[in-house]
């Protein structure tokens, strides 16, 4: 029921984007109609045009988030415990963040060369804060009587981390993931748009010189596939993930 | 045979217009001088020439624009080819804006590429012409759809290239009003640029590097039908091999100028750069005198 | 040498006025000393500091000779069940050896016998969050029993069971304590539980130990006058004037 | 002593990063040094260059941050208490994250027109996100014993929502609200790239046309400190907002 | 018309086996009812049947002639102190006014006599972490009677509280429920408790009523021969063998 509701939407949105590029007579300039975006992106695939660049961006994206999510992770876990260094740290990681990555790219290609490297950079970069963000807050969130336990039982830190804190704040760490997944996928596709001779983003660039703009829509369409298909994925682990919470 | 690799920066993607650095997989020119070929991509001539600054590349593919920049800063640069002598910038207005010529767009709202595009140095060459200063229009940031918004109207012309209208006009931009800023000012588009101490270092090298390169320029404006096929396949937005014939004939009319047909491709206009060098220091958009005599190195290509 | 010594202690939470004061105590190994005094006088915070969770800010607490928390395996038992929501019975049972080893065959034996002795073989495998409120209280009394430590605190354990379960579950300890030599201090508000648990009962008032009773054998049989006379002075000593029949 | 070794650290790194520039002997329009960088921002303050586009991006953070903010909040509000309606909208938030604000802000521009609203759009799209994500975990995190007793209270779902979820998901939404801030200026600043002639970002390109990297860099530093006092003013809320949480 | 009325009542967690099987029980208005209990028999979920948190899966439950929930005002206590920490205990007491209205200083007098009555009136501007654990369950108490609501719902709401506390609560509970005609549904493992407390006592097992005690107001009086004879029959309904002094 849910799943035709959402096809219907779907549906009804895609008619009247093109009856309103009909209807205005908009050139394919200003909003090409979504028949011209599907026949490119059915082009595009057939050909087998789009390929390489599709797995171009999902090894990137997959890479970036490897990375990224690795040190977000660890950043998150390792401020949380020392409180100090968030102090001393704090400030870099939000330079690091609202400095745009677009303006540092050159940066990076000289710092990572071109292609892969720098993307991943970027990509990781990315995704990087929002986990940490979250594992900061959730691994915060133990109630102070469990903590006791734990200190009873003679748990570690490393223990206390990973079997009470960790769990706990779970939930709080998989939305930081679900954030990171989207923004990586954006990194890789802005990284392209710069420093890169393949991937989604370049092909979107090339199809603005080009004025291509169904083609530039047909790839916007894959990023959006590629971006929900990474948020999908990110769903089904966290169901995994949070089964017993929801006994 | 040991081949001498060659990292060229362009200042964009692998597109078609840049064809005949694309090509050596299929036809060879650079293979058979000895040189193993590479292209990095950039957006804009900026960053082809911080590329070769970095040590990221050898030779930047880049507009004078840039090149007067990097050496009003005191970079050691030296231009070794004129890649389109011709300029091939422009103004596009619609036709019942009633813009005709430079003098009109006082007080207009005009589109660019970016704050940072040639499109823009351009059409301040261009206003300078008739007496008038960025100030007296509007600068809009369009991106590269810029003609998006001069068929909606938040425009009233808009800054372009020769392909740029080529492939506008493809895309059903209609009848428009075109002021060429080669009609007033015809200073090269593109250039080879490289670090002087490049230069000196791999002398040879480039040499052979920039006969291949005019081999392959030639080829292709003597085979622009194969050329158009080839780019089909190794440039990135080349699926359309009838556009890519179209954008290649372009690229070919702004190769040739009466230096080149005299002196061959390539040849550098001393002379046209140095009147450009005076006109961006009169705007304001270089701090120094630039004589171009020091910065053109002619001994690479054949012939000197 | 005592095994549990408070050498006139004093508490306060920062920020507040001292809620344990002078306490001197000490419990002899294999001591059962029941505590009992009014809601707020004490007494939780009195097991937090025997057991290091809290830093006394007079005097000191030794355990084995040491400044608590020393090494000595304790259990504990958390006024309410401090359960962890996402690992089932059998999970929160066998916690204080998993943190210590990949829980064995024994523990896993261990576990199994205490579920059972606490009537929770058939909720072994359900998350906290599925059982009643007494079965909450008997897992994380197995949970503080699994590892036999030398040493219990236990804050009300038994507060929301049934009699009849609070009665075998009494028995129980009582016989576990005695077999194992380990120590109990045992925090309750059933005057009758501290006398049938107790080899001594002390009474808390305003974070002060006002008096401490020794149980003589002969008053732990529940329906003997000994029974009824030893409650009668805990009772007064809590100034409750009225007696039960 | 904190602030001394966070200040030790900055100094550290400048002094690095200066004899780095020196030693490789790189271009300036690479990597600038710290003193060119630090020239140029004082010959951009002094002469009051930077005024007007500090405060063009400072307006446009705050709007596109309000605007954001309460579209994120609101939707991860009603998300939460509409599952069914999640499951339907939430390809199109997905989408609307992953599509590069970058490709279609010359679109932006053709609905929204130059300048201001546009650049508001793109910074509320960016930071709407995360603010949402954080909300819908947050407002799901209340024990169910608390639901029952608001329910026995004959709570309204209104009541239970201002008065239950908020308090309980306001640590999560509050690093929700972390994220979105520093998003919010990438945002801002990305979206002065092409739809603006005046704000940093703009201001940025400027600098990478006429190839002054001081400037660009100058400029960097200007976002930073704008990022870092946006950061600093969403903890000072945190502080307060979360007083009674730890007592 | 039965206030409260139990028809045939059965339920089971999702997943689980019946937790509470044909329960047939009706409490007039102003009837003050005890249920007593094994741990895990099902008190709690009836008590939840009762106010309407859970469904019945068989039978129904019918407050003031219409099935729970209806708009009947009532009070519940949870077994665990169910506050909200980011209050000071003042205001989750006043949590129930301020839900229905702006508190007026009618409320906030209703809510400081409350507390004084229950001891905790230095503790009003205290959050819920800074009590004792008698102390959290006595503002839960407090909350549920603040609006005087027609049905009192509690869950063993004295367990953690002293015997002095709870025997003062106990009698005010009951002077409370008479003066106001509230009926009480009140579950507890303290079988003296519910034979003071209760007009009739019912004995639940594995989720069925076994047997219900009508208590004579002779049996009220805890010294009273008829006191302990109404407990030990309670006792041997609940298959405790042991009857005490
Ligand atoms: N959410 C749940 N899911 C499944 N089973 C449950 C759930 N809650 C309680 N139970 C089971 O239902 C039975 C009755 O529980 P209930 O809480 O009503 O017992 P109780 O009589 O209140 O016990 P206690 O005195 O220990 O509080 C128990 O066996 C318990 O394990
Ligand atoms: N975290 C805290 N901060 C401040 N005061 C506290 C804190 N915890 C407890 N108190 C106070 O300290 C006193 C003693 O508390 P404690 O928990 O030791 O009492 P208790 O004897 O265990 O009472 P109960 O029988 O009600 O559990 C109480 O008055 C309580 O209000
Ligand atoms: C034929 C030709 N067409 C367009 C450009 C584009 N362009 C001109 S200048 C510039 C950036 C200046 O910093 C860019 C991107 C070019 N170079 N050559
Ligand atoms: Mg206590
Ligand atoms: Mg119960």
């Amino acid at each position: 029921m849910k799943r035709a509701a959402g096809l219907l939407l779907l549906v009804v949105l895609l008619a009247l984007w093109e009856a309103g590029a009909r209807a205005f007579a908009l050139s394919a300039l200003v909003l090409p109609p979504p028949s011209a975006v599907v026949a490119s992106l059915w082009k595009g695939l057939a050909s087998g045009y789009f390929w390489p660049h599709l797995r171009a961006t999902g090894v990137e994206l997959l890479l970036g988030l490897a990375v990224g999510c690795g040190f977000g992770f660890g950043a998150g876990v390792l401020l949380a415990e020392l409180p100090a260094l968030r102090r001393i740290l704090m400030p870099y990681v939000v330079v690091s963040q609202v400095v745009p990555k677009l303006a540092l790219m050159p940066l990076f290609v000289v710092w990572f060369g071109f292609g892969l490297t720098s993307t991943v950079v970027i990509t990781a970069l990315i995704c990087f804060f929002p986990l940490m963000e979250n594992t900061l807050t959730g691994l915060a969130q133990v109630p102070p009587e469990r903590l006791e336990l734990f200190r009873l039982l003679g748990a570690s830190r490393r223990q206390t981390l990973l079997r009470l804190k960790l769990p706990t704040g779970l939930p709080s760490i998989l939305a930081g993931l679900r954030i990171a997944v989207v923004l990586a996928l954006v990194g890789a596709v802005v990284g392209e748009f710069i420093g890169a001779s393949q991937g989604l983003g370049a092909l979107i660039i090339a199809a603005q010189g080009s004025m291509d703009t169904p083609l530039m829509f047909a790839v916007l369409v894959l990023v959006s596939l590629l971006g929900l298909a990474a948020y999908q994925a990110t769903l089904l682990l966290e169901r995994r993930l949070l089964r017993p919470y929801q006994p | 045979q040991q081949r001498d690799r060659l990292v060229v920066a362009g200042w964009s993607k692998p597109i078609t217009e840049v064809t005949p650095l694309l090509v050596d997989e299929e036809k060879g020119f650079y293979r058979s001088q000895g040189v193993a070929l590479e292209y990095v991509p950039g957006a804009g001539g900026g960053d082809a020439i911080r590329n070769i600054l970095s040590g990221q590349a050898d030779v930047a593919f880049t507009d004078p624009g840039s090149l007067f920049a990097a050496l009003d800063k005191g970079e050691k640069l030296r231009a070794i080819y004129d890649i389109y002598p011709q300029n091939v910038f422009n103004v596009v207005s619609l036709k019942k804006s009633g813009i005709r010529g430079p003098a009109d767009l006082k007080g207009k709202r005009i589109g660019v590429y970016s704050l940072a595009s040639g499109t823009r140095q351009n059409l301040q060459l261009l206003l300078h012409q008739v007496g008038l200063t960025e100030s007296d229009v509007t600068i809009v940031v369009t991106g590269l759809l810029n003609f998006a918004p001069l068929l909606q109207g938040q425009v009233d012309a808009t800054a372009a290239t020769d392909t740029g209208l080529l492939v506008g006009r493809r895309r059903g931009l209609g009848e428009v009003e075109v002021i060429e800023v080669g009609q007033f000012l015809n200073v090269s588009s593109d250039l080879f640029v490289v670090r002087e101490e490049t230069l000196r270092a791999r002398k040879d090298v480039l040499r052979r590097f920039v006969r291949a390169y005019r081999d392959a320029a030639a080829w292709m404006l003597a085979q622009p039908q194969e050329a158009a096929t080839v780019a089909a396949r190794r440039a990135i937005d080349g699926s359309d091999p009838a556009l890519n014939l179209e954008v290649i004939r372009l690229r070919n009319a702004a190769s040739v100028s009466d230096l080149t047909k005299r002196q061959g491709l390539g040849a550098m206009d001393v002379a046209s750069l140095q009147r450009a060098a005076d006109v961006y220091r009169q705007l304001g958009l270089v701090k120094q005198r630039l004589d171009m005599a020091q910065v053109v190195a002619t001994d690479l290509l054949p012939g000197h | 040498m005592s095994f549990l010594r408070f050498e006139s202690v004093g508490f306060a939470y920062p920020g507040h006025g001292p809620v344990v004061q002078g306490v001197d105590l000490s419990l002899a190994t294999g001591e059962v000393h029941c505590l009992v005094g009014r809601s707020g006088c004490g007494k939780t915070s009195l097991l937090k500091l025997a057991a290091g969770l809290l830093a006394p800010t007079q005097g000191r607490v030794l355990l084995e000779g040491v400044p608590s928390p020393g090494g000595t395996p304790l259990g504990f038992v958390f006024q309410a069940p401090t359960l962890l929501d996402w690992l089932s019975v059998n999970d929160n049972v066998l916690l204080p050896a998993s943190l210590q080893r990949r829980p064995g065959a024994q523990d896993r034996a261990a576990c199994a016998a205490l579920l059972s002795q606490l009537g929770l073989t058939a909720y072994a495998d359900r998350y906290p969050r599925q059982l009643s409120g007494g079965q909450q209280s008997r897992t994380a009394l197995a949970r503080a029993l699994l590892l036999q430590p030398h040493l219990l605190l236990l804050d009300e354990p038994f507060a929301s069971l049934d009699a009849i379960t609070r009665e075998e579950l009494q028995r129980d300890l009582l016989r576990l304590a005695r077999s194992r030599g380990t120590t109990v201090l045992f925090v309750t508000h059933d005057i009758g539980e501290a006398v049938f648990l107790g080899d001594r009962v002390s009474v808390l008032a305003g974070g002060c130990l006002v008096r401490t009773f020794a149980i003589e054998g002969d008053a732990r049989v529940r329906d003997s006058g000994a029974f009824g006379a030893a409650c009668a002075r805990v009772r007064e000593a809590l100034g409750m004037q009225e007696v039960p029949a």
